[in-house]
């Protein structure tokens, strides 16, 4: 029953990026009013010149970070310890402000060719974004769990956006419903987590689980309430068996916001799951582990042999993304039964990273296939893309090969990692079940690359490209190719994220 | 100077080849012949200068009856040697062989009459080919088949030997496919080819077990380290490397079982079948197990294997001979049969008799085939003896050089086969045991029917009444001067090639066997360690038994004179429709006969496959029909199954989804909501709620497994 | 010996609670739902009383049933078509889902009756008089952050039903 | 019987439980949608309840707030839901669950 | 130059196919030209290597180094780490040589879509060079996997009617080997790191550390058997081993002439070469004390006879071809498993000639599949008559590749049998047959196609050669030649790395690395004359 609290400056600082956002969302609102039809391309550009500047607090942060000598990895717990800066969060920020600024380019055309240019749709992708950022930051379940719903609330509006649409609608209500229900047992799990530790910030709730795992290692009110919390965050990234709604919602959302979905909605939901494992949750490392174990296993199988069978693009991706999120879960299971192994966590950021950029590429390009009535989700439209886009059959072929994960591209370093981390701690058999999986990825990835330049095209004509889509897809394929062959200073980069590499002393960190 | 550069002896032909092979096209027929016989008529004179240096060089003290070598340089391997394999007692052996050459007495009497005998060859060839198409091709692949044959004598390790020996069949190939639009020509080449090679493969492997065992390929040092008493004698490893070098015997020198392709092989052109298929090549089985002498005296056992090899091919083939028509396979079988005779005396031990055989039967054989090519010149093609008749005086050299070569091959005295053939059966006679008495009643009746068949061709082909048709009995012909020189020069070698030979019994020196017997001295050291004097080779105790050699002597002449006498009987007078006597007395046999025993038939239905037996292949073709099946259906299937698995299994994990899932999650309840009355839609997929469920399954699931477990 | 009121008031309000919950997710007609589900919050709100929440109970009264419900029943009085009325309310996998949320909530009972020493009983006496005062201090104090965004999310949930339910923007 | 009378916080999580399990009921179980989303409502009740009892458990106030963004967020969620709901039932003149079924495999 | 030969040599067709970018795909002959400089410079360029490597060619490990073992990642020790030894240096020559054979053979036979295909050969031209040259495992794996692509689109696009099938095939087999060479890799890079507590793929660093896996008794040899297994399938998938086979005859039957001549000619050896360079040095012990020898011998022999039996009753020429290379490629691998110099040595020298060979054997059926569009061997008889020059080219190629001596063939296999025969006489007995059975096919394929009288009216109008067409097969001529008359210089290039080999495989104590003493017994028996004569 203190005082009131008081904001120091430094919060002011560890905001700026969160405001920023919110402030030009509400601005390109009000804005759009007064926008007449033809000048509506301004709100894009508004939308970007937010995101540039959200970058720069970032930025900013990053600068502060590096400044304030802090312990290695231990960040800056600010606004009452709500949030805790610390450069996992910096990294994820960046990633999820690049990531959107790229689905921005990637929206602007196709919106037009869709008759929903409005305004709403580039507010709602900002503000989900300050969702988004809550989550990466966020270090008290009442914060994470506000930003988780406004996060989702925007993503169902905007997988719904194309409101003229049934599979649009149809999507957005399956992910509306899906959505809230597993929020539902979230929430529930989380009430739970407070009810046990009597506090609502992870460190706190780390700290008494350590007790009282070490009091009774099966508690089964404990389980409980992980378990619950585990399947909220499974079902954002969507993991077997908490994944039906991908397929579905990725299918009917407008294409680029199908890209937003499966990369900045996954990383935000990924730098959610990392946090509450790893940080708040980490002494059940002994239970969650097993259990992930089955999970990915189970993802890696589902997903792959679903996706073979798939004709629609989107779907087909969309089965992908899901598989992709099998290995990462590998990546967490590496490490002895209680301690992760540092590889396998920068395995996984890795893998968000290049993930970003080679599947928002590979949506973009599905993206500049929707014309005027043709909505270009199929695969067979995808039919002899080379005679008709040669630069763009070629990128995509870049991308899907990153998919798979053949060397040099991106997508390589992702699978090497968490394969590294898996030898690295001796899960041998895991890790050739992943490697095998990864061939199967190939399949369904080669079936696309063989449409496109073995095909037969059923249209004549070069395909418009609006030049934001081509600037878009360079670069995407630029950072594909870039990272792939020199890795060095992005693992460095991840390697900073995550301070000195010892999840366990990110967790002792923070007692 | 010649000795030095032996080398140079093959290079000239292949220079001739060469030269065909980038420009004859565009030379003229005159050109072609002038370089391809300059060639050999160079190597020939190489030849005869490089024998009488060696003669010389070798009677010098300091190198007394030894092989002269001289090695170009390191064909295989590296001259440091440190290219290595381990020998059968664990020792290093370096992996090399040299383009290296040996001239001794061996190799100078096979140098001499190659090059000799197919400079006639060659020159006949300019009258005999004068009107064919392919005029410099056919000189390219003769001069190419010189090339090789004469690597083959003067290499001086196995492997130079082998690729002569590879050259040799290659060219063989080359020449009996000469014709290559006809089909039999080119199917008598490749099998040729193939049957040849069955043989190289086991003298590859007995090449690499004397490797194993002696660490070299080198003539000189197998023969040395033989002598040196570090082996016993019938070794059963040596026993296994002779043995595979006599297989490579076989298919080289055409014995049993791997003869069957000599016959088919005139298909080539006439003077091909005299160079390649009776002189020269044939006898390079011969020569190969003569070099290795030293190897086969450690193995009784694989000399006797040759011996009854060559004894029963010797009956075998002169039997068949007894009976065909086509002028050109009666020489053939003839040459078999002599070639085994050849083997019986290798077998015997009697490498000297052998060797001498091998010199005179080219000479009269190859005589005997371009007289047949002279024939067949003047009967314009044809080759069938039922279609020919009365020829005496229409072509009057040919008739005589070719009666020569019969009296010769018949083994009647003073002409060259009597001296050859006669010390072989000598030789065998001469052996202990009994086994070599039946072996020398085989040669002898073999001898027999040799006489028979050879005046049988004689009689049918100059004598009795004219059978041709008009026109061909119009032009009728005497042969060019380029073709019956050769048929004279070669006559007269019929004749006195013989008498170097001649026998100390009958007063003679018997100059050959001395020539060529520092080559095999070592074995009858050898054998004189194993106490076995009395086999020398050479005549030691002639004196002794000099009266059973006379009778032998007479003996052979006598069944000599028989066969003349039964072949003069029966077709003196043919006409048209003739009898033959083996007919008269069991058609049965006749027929067998004939048909060569059926053996091509059973190769074809037993070991090619070419013929399927019933609906079924057996034999090579059957196991790569059989292969490929299992290619096609198990491997590959296998391969195509997993990979329909999959998709099966996917399409089965999204019918999971579609069915189970969905199905039992919304068929099996809606079955029982039948049961409880209720209208049910039967599939429902897609439901929402159905997602929810399977969420919430997985939660009960995991709670239930960590709380109870 | 213990006050008896409590029981009595909290086995009767869980009765209604559990009561109108049921007819929730039983009635046909969902306007009957609806008002079912307002009597369940209703009884929450008083539950909430028991536990010393009375600014929940305000806000669970007044937003909750006072708002959201009527929304909802403004949205059904919309959609409302006979149709639904004629057919079965329940899907056919109803069975399967009774019986695997039964399963789910019978696992929990069974959890927390096992782990009832878990939550050790001392009631802390809370005073309710400054609760509302408190609770203003927790929200403009450590979790402003979290109001601030929560303030965001009713915006976007605006901005989400305007556009979705508008014909045109 | 002490423990029935005796009411303590296990008797509320118990009575969360039966909400949620009811919540979770209508959620597999109801055909119309609106029905769906008031059992998603009980879901979070169920939280709520949790919440509440739990604060009252620990003395601190974080439930009841904790308790509040929730209930602040269940608006949102029905407010966003309805809406698409009749973006929905704009094309589709349904609210049954099972004729949302243009997506699938 | 002389110290970056080797990037120079690696690059310069990356470097075409980026210029290729810049020129209008409608301008199909400067692309062809372009292609074909850039091919024959790639060649010309790695000519000087030859006297450089030959000045020292004796001295021991690896030469022309470039780079480090970890300038490239340095935090997970990967590094652009190039290196060449005896070995490499004559896979190195032959890819550069037929590099440039097969994209001159394709100037008339590519004909749609020009540009991409010289663009992919050329980049996939790098790869190969590339995974030759790799000293560094990392480097080698992304080489490795990222010459599949080309490879992949160029059956794929280019390839005939059963091209998908065949491509994927293809990708598939292969990938699915190289991904658990993946984790083989990282599991003796641990196992290196915890030896010396360095992170790195340097190869030469791992050749120290990886043998030890065997006799520590923290793995011991099953686990390295597994490693050696694990190796084992990417490698037999490439060369392909006996029962991995299946993918080559499709890929063949379909690729493009080009894409088969580099397919057999180059991009099979990578499995050979991934045996000598890695499995036999890292798992010295696996290969030399465990079963693991006596089951590549056996697959080995089985390939050898088994797929010239296949081939002996093909309908198609080029699955003909392909299945005698599965034949071809058990004999190399039979040299590798006999574990003595000349095997080895032989291996690699038939390596070279299967290269030179086959592709002209696939050159050879791709010239009359542009004049006539069919492979089946029942559409031609009495060619011989039409093409004389194609048919004599073709008879020398086949005999070289029946191993005929004084020509290429011969000198590889014979060496191999020699070194398989002393290590157990029974594998070369078994080995020996397949020589028969090369000459059954290839005779039999030849009288069918060349002999006769030309019976099939379309073939009677087909024309010889062109220029270009001869100029193609010269060099190959020349080779074939030169290796069967005068191998000494491959020998001698071969001799230091293999004798290595064997001394790393074998131990220093083993009978094959005692002292070789040549037979003391050599009396020349002309040893006087033997001086006059020379």
């Amino acid at each position: 029953m203190g005082a009131l609290f008081q904001f120091g400056a430094n919060d002011y600082v560890l905001a700026l990026p969160i405001t920023l956002l919110t402030l030009f969302a509400i601005g390109i609102l009000l804005i759009d009013l007064l926008l007449e039809p033809e000048r509506k391309y301004l709100n894009p550009v508004m939308a970007l010149v937010g995101v540039a500047f959200a970058i720069g607090g970032v930025a900013k942060i990053q600068i502060f970070l590096e400044r304030t000598h802090l312990p290695v990895a231990r960040g800056w717990p600010a606004l009452a310890g709500t949030m805790y800066f610390d450069r996992f969060a910096v990294y994820f920020f960046y990633l999820l402000l690049s990531a959107t600024a790229i689905s921005i380019l990637i929206s602007m055309r196709y919106l037009k060719t869709e008759h929903e240019n409005h305004g709403e749709y580039y507010s709602l992708m900002l503000l989900s974004v300050v969702g988004m950022m809550c989550i990466a930051a966020g270090f008290d379940i009442v914060l994470i769990f506000i930003g988780l719903e406004l996060m989702a609330i925007s993503t169902y509006v905007l997988v719904g956006f194309l409101r003229r649409d049934r599979r649009s609608n149809e999507a957005a209500l399956k992910y509306l419903l899906l959505g809230a229900f597993s929020s539902g047992i979230f929430a529930y799990g989380l009430s739970l987590l407070y009810g046990l530790t009597g506090s609502t910030n992870l460190a706190q709730i780390n700290r008494s689980m350590g007790m009282i795992m070490a009091h009774d290692a099966h508690n089964p009110v404990a389980i409980v309430a992980l378990l619950t919390t585990i399947t909220g965050l499974l079902f954002k990234v969507a993991a077997v068996p908490f994944h039906q709604w991908a397929p579905d919602a990725y299918e009917g959302a407008p294409t680029s916001i199908t890209g937003f979905m499966s990369v900045a909605v996954k990383a935000a939901a990924w730098a959610m799951l990392l946090r509450i494992l790893l940080w708040g949750l980490y002494p059940m490392r002994p239970i969650w582990a097993p259990m992930l174990v089955f999970v990915s296993i189970a993802t890696m199988t589902g997903a792959n042999l679903a996706a073979l069978t798939q004709n629609n693009t989107k779907r087909l991706l969309a089965y992908s993304s899901i598989a992709h999120v099998g290995y990462m879960l590998l990546g967490l299971i590496a490490g002895t039964s209680n301690e992760a192994n540092a590889d396998g966590v920068k395995g996984i950021l890795i893998y968000l990273l290049v993930y970003t950029f080679m599947n928002l590429g590979a949506f973009g390009v599905i993206t500049s296939l929707r014309h005027r009535n043709v909505i270009g989700d199929e695969l067979d439209d995808l039919n002899g893309l080379y005679a008709r886009a040669p630069v763009e059959a070629v990128l995509m072929l870049i991308f899907l090969l990153s998919l798979a994960g053949i060397p040099p591209l991106a997508g390589f370093w992702g699978k090497y990692f968490i394969f590294f981390s898996l030898i690295e701690s001796g899960h041998y058999v895991l890790a050739a079940l992943g490697v095998l999986y990864s061939v199967f990825g190939l399949y369904y990835y080669l079936k696309m690359a063989n449409a496109m330049f073995m095909g037969q095209p059923e249209e004549e004509g070069r395909l418009p490209v609006s030049w934001t889509m081509r600037l878009a897809l360079a670069l995407t394929a630029f950072a594909t190719v870039f990272i792939g062959v020199l890795p060095e200073r992005f693992i460095d980069l991840v390697n900073w994220s995550l301070g000195i590499a010892q999840t366990s002393a990110m967790a002792r960190v923070i007692r | 100077m010649f000795l030095s550069h032996i080398w140079l002896i093959p290079l000239f032909p292949a220079f001739g080849a060469a030269v065909m092979f980038f420009f004859g096209r565009k030379l003229q027929k005159a050109t072609v012949s002038a370089v391809c016989v300059g060639t050999i008529a160079l190597a020939f004179v190489m030849a005869c200068g490089a024998a009488r240096q060696y003669s010389a060089w070798s009677s010098t003290e300091e190198h007394y009856h030894r092989p002269y070598q001289t090695i170009l340089y390191t064909w295989l391997g590296t001259d440091t040697g440190h290219l290595t394999y381990t020998t059968h007692d664990g020792t290093q052996a370096p992996f090399r062989a040299d383009a290296g050459f040996l001239l001794d007495p061996l190799s100078s009497i096979w140098l001499l009459f190659v090059t000799g005998v197919g400079l006639l060859i060659h020159i006949y060839s300019t009258g005999y080919m004068a009107h064919e198409g392919g005029y410099y091709r056919f000189f390219g692949y003769l001069n190419l088949f010189m090339f090789s044959m004469l690597t083959l004598i003067l290499a001086n390790n196995y492997v130079l030997l082998f690729v002569g020996w590879e050259g040799v069949g290659l060219c063989s190939y080359l020449l009996i496919g000469f014709y290559f639009h006809r089909k039999s020509a080119s199917d008598a080449a490749a099998k040729a080819f193939i049957v040849n090679r069955i043989g190289d493969a086991g003298f590859i492997l007995g090449m690499f077990f004397i490797a194993w065992y002696f660490g070299s390929l080198r003539f000189t040092e197998v023969t040395h380290l033989a002598h040196s008493g570090q082996f016993a004698i019938g070794d059963p490893i040596i026993t296994a490397a002779t043995l595979l070098l006599f297989v490579g015997a076989c298919g080289k020198s055409a014995q049993i079982p791997l003869y069957v392709w000599l016959p088919d092989a005139m298909e080539g052109p006439t003077p091909v079948s005299a160079l390649i298929h009776a002189a020269t090549m044939v006898t390079a089985g011969v020569y190969m197990i003569a070099r290795s002498n030293a190897l086969f005296v450690l193995a009784p056992k694989s000399m006797l294997v040759v011996a009854i090899v060559g004894a029963v091919t010797a009956i075998f083939a002169a039997s068949i001979g007894l009976v065909q028509n086509d002028i050109k396979r009666v020489l053939a079988y003839s040459t078999v049969s002599q070639l085994g005779y050849m083997f019986l005396a290798l077998g015997v031990g009697a490498f000297a008799a052998g060797v001498f055989h091998v010199f005179t039967h080219a000479f009269f054989k190859a005589l005997l085939f371009l007289g047949a090519g002279s024939v067949i010149h003047a009967m314009s093609g044809e080759q069938d003896m039922r279609n020919m008749g009365d020829l005496h005086g229409r072509i009057p050299t040919t008739h005589w050089t070719m009666f020569i070569a019969t009296l010769a091959i018949a083994g009647i005295f003073p002409f060259a086969g009597f001296f050859s053939k006669d010390a072989i059966l000598w030789e065998a006679y001469s052996r202990e045991g009994g086994a070599y008495r039946v072996l020398w009643g085989v040669g002898y009746v073999t001898a027999l029917m040799t006489a028979f068949y050879m005046f049988r061709l004689m009689y049918l082909t100059f004598h009795g009444r004219p059978r041709m048709s008009h026109n061909v009995e119009h032009h009728i012909h005497e042969s060019p001067v380029s073709m019956t020189g050769p048929l004279v020069a070669l006559a007269l070698c019929a004749i006195v090639a013989g008498w170097l030979g001649w026998p100390n019994s009958l007063g003679g020196v018997d100059r050959f066997t001395k020539f060529v017997e520092p080559v095999f001295q070592p074995e009858a050291r050898v054998l004189q360690q194993e106490g076995k004097t009395e086999q020398l080779v050479q005549g030691v105790e002639e004196e002794k038994n000099t009266k059973t050699e006379w009778l032998l002597m007479g003996l052979s002449v006598a069944a000599a004179f028989a066969g003349w006498g039964m072949a003069w009987r029966s077709y003196r007078h043919a006409d048209k429709g003739y009898v033959e006597p083996i007919a008269a007395a069991s058609a049965p046999v006749y027929n067998l006969l004939l048909h060569k025993y059926y053996v091509d038939e059973g190769y074809d239905y037993v070991f090619t496959g070419r013929r399927k037996l019933g609906s079924q292949r057996l034999g090579v073709l059957g196991m790569g029909g059989a292969c490929a099946w299992i290619d096609v259906k198990v491997i590959d299937g296998l391969v195509n199954f997993v990979g329909r698995f999959t998709r099966v299994f996917a399409t089965l994990s999204s019918w999971w989804d579609k069915w189970i899932i969905d199905g039992i999650g919304v068929n099996g309840p809606a079955i029982l909501a039948r049961m409880l009355s209720y209208p049910a839609r039967l599939l429902e997929w897609g439901l929402v709620q159905w997602y929810a469920l399977v969420m919430t399954a997985g939660l009960v699931g995991f709670v239930f497994y960590y709380v109870y477990h | 010996m213990t006050p008896v009121a409590t029981p009595f008031f909290f086995y009767l309000l869980s009765a209604i609670m559990l009561i109108g919950g049921v007819l929730v997710i039983t009635r046909k007609n969902a306007v009957h739902s609806a008002l079912a589900l307002i009597v369940t919050l209703l009884a929450q709100a008083a539950i909430y009383l028991m536990l010393y929440a009375p600014f929940v109970a305000g806000v669970q009264i007044i937003l909750y049933a006072g708002g959201i419900m009527v929304l909802f029943l403004f949205v059904i009085m919309l959609v409302n078509i006979d149709r639904t009325l004629k057919e079965r309310q329940f899907n056919s996998q109803w069975l399967v889902g009774v019986v695997a949320a039964t399963v789910l909530g019978g696992l929990l009972i069974a959890v927390y009756t096992r782990g009832r020493e878990m939550f050790p009983e001392h009631a802390v006496g809370v005073a309710e008089g400054d609760n509302t005062q408190r609770i203003a201090t927790m929200l403009y104090g450590p979790y402003m952050f979290a109001f601030e965004i929560a303030s965001l999310l009713l915006l976007v949930a605006i901005i989400g039903a305007v556009v979705m339910a508008k014909k045109r923007i | 019987m002490d423990a029935m009378l005796h009411i303590t916080t296990t008797h509320y999580l118990v009575l969360g439980a039966m909400l949620f399990l009811l919540g979770v009921i209508g959620v597999l179980t109801r055909r119309n949608v609106v029905i769906v989303l008031m059992s998603i409502e009980l879901i979070l009740n169920a939280v709520n309840l949790n919440l509440v009892a739990f604060s009252r458990l620990w003395g601190g106030l974080h439930g009841q707030v904790f308790a509040i963004f929730v209930i602040t967020d269940a608006a949102a969620e029905a407010a966003v839901g309805l809406g698409i709901l009749i973006a929905f039932f704009r094309n589709k003149e349904t609210v049954n669950m099972d004729e949302v079924n243009l997506l699938k495999w | 130059m002389y110290n970056h030969i080797l990037s120079i040599i690696l690059f310069t067709p990356l470097v075409g196919a980026l210029l290729l970018l810049f020129v209008p795909k409608e301008n199909k002959d400067a692309i062809r030209w372009v292609a074909n400089i850039f091919a024959l410079g790639g060649f010309l360029i790695s000519l000087p290597l030859v006297p450089w490597f030959w000045a020292q060619r004796g001295e021991p490990g690896f030469k022309f180094i470039e780079g480090a073992a970890n300038n490239w990642i340095p935090s997970i020790g990967a590094g652009y780490y190039i290196g060449i030894d005896g070995i490499s240096f004559l896979l190195i020559m032959l890819t550069t040589l037929l590099g440039w054979i097969s994209i001159l053979s394709s100037w008339t036979a590519i004909e749609n879509r020009v540009k991409e295909y010289y663009v992919w050969f050329l980049i996939l031209q790098t790869g190969m060079l590339g995974v030759f040259m790799a000293l560094d495992f990392f480097l080698f794996f992304v080489f490795w996997e990222a010459m599949l692509v080309p490879m992949y689109l160029l059956i794929g696009i280019w390839g005939g009617p059963r091209k998908l099938y065949a491509a994927i095939k293809f990708f598939l087999y292969t990938l699915a080997g190289s991904v658990l060479m993946l984790l083989g890799i990282l599991f003796l890079y641990f196992h290196h790191h915890g030896v010396t507590q360095v992170y790195t793929f340097a190869i030469p660093e791992l050749y120290k550390t990886a043998p030890q896996i065997y006799s520590d008794p923290a793995y011991g040899p099953t686990i390295a058997t597994l490693l050696f297994l694990s190796f084992f399938f990417a490698f037999a998938i490439k060369v392909p081993m006996f029962p991995f086979h299946t993918w080559l005859p499709d890929a063949h039957v379909e690729a493009p002439t080009a894409g088969s001549v580099i397919l057999a000619g180059v991009l099979l050896k990578m499995g050979t070469y991934g045996f000598i360079r890695f499995s036999l040095p890292f798992f010295p012990d696996v290969v030399a004390h465990t079963k693991v020898r006596g089951w590549m011998i056996a697959l080995s022999l089985v390939a050898i006879i088994y797929g010239a039996l296949v081939s002996l009753m093909q309908k198609d020429m080029k699955k003909l071809v392909a299945y005698s290379s599965v034949s071809h490629l058990g004999f190399c691998t039979l040299g590798i498993f006999a574990l003595n110099s000349a095997g080895l040595s032989g291996s690699v020298l038939q390596q070279i000639n299967h290269g030179i060979s086959t592709g002209a054997l696939f050159l050879i059926v791709g010239i009359l599949y542009e004049r006539r569009h069919t492979r089946e061997i029942a559409e031609y008889g009495g060619i011989s008559n039409v093409m004389p020059v194609y048919a004599t080219i073709t008879m020398i190629m086949f005999l070289s590749s029946m191993g005929l001596p004084l020509l290429n063939g011969f000198v590889g296999e014979f060496t191999i049998l020699q070194g398989t025969f002393m290590e157990n006489w029974r594998w070369g007995a078994w080995a020996v047959p397949g020589v028969v059975l090369a000459a059954a096919y290839l005779l039999w394929l030849y009288q069918r196609v060349f002999f006769g009288t030309v019976t099939n009216p379309k073939n009677e109008k087909l024309h010889d050669l062109t220029p270009r067409e001869v100029l193609t097969f010269v060099p190959l001529l020349i080779l074939a030649f030169w290796i069967g008359l005068y191998p000494k210089p491959f020998f001698e290039i071969l001799e230091q790395p293999v004798n290595q080999l064997v001394l790393n495989v074998r131990g220093p104590q083993s009978p094959v690395n005692a002292s070789v003493q040549t037979p003391g017994h050599d009396v020349a028996m002309n040893a006087p004359a033997a001086k006059e004569s020379r």
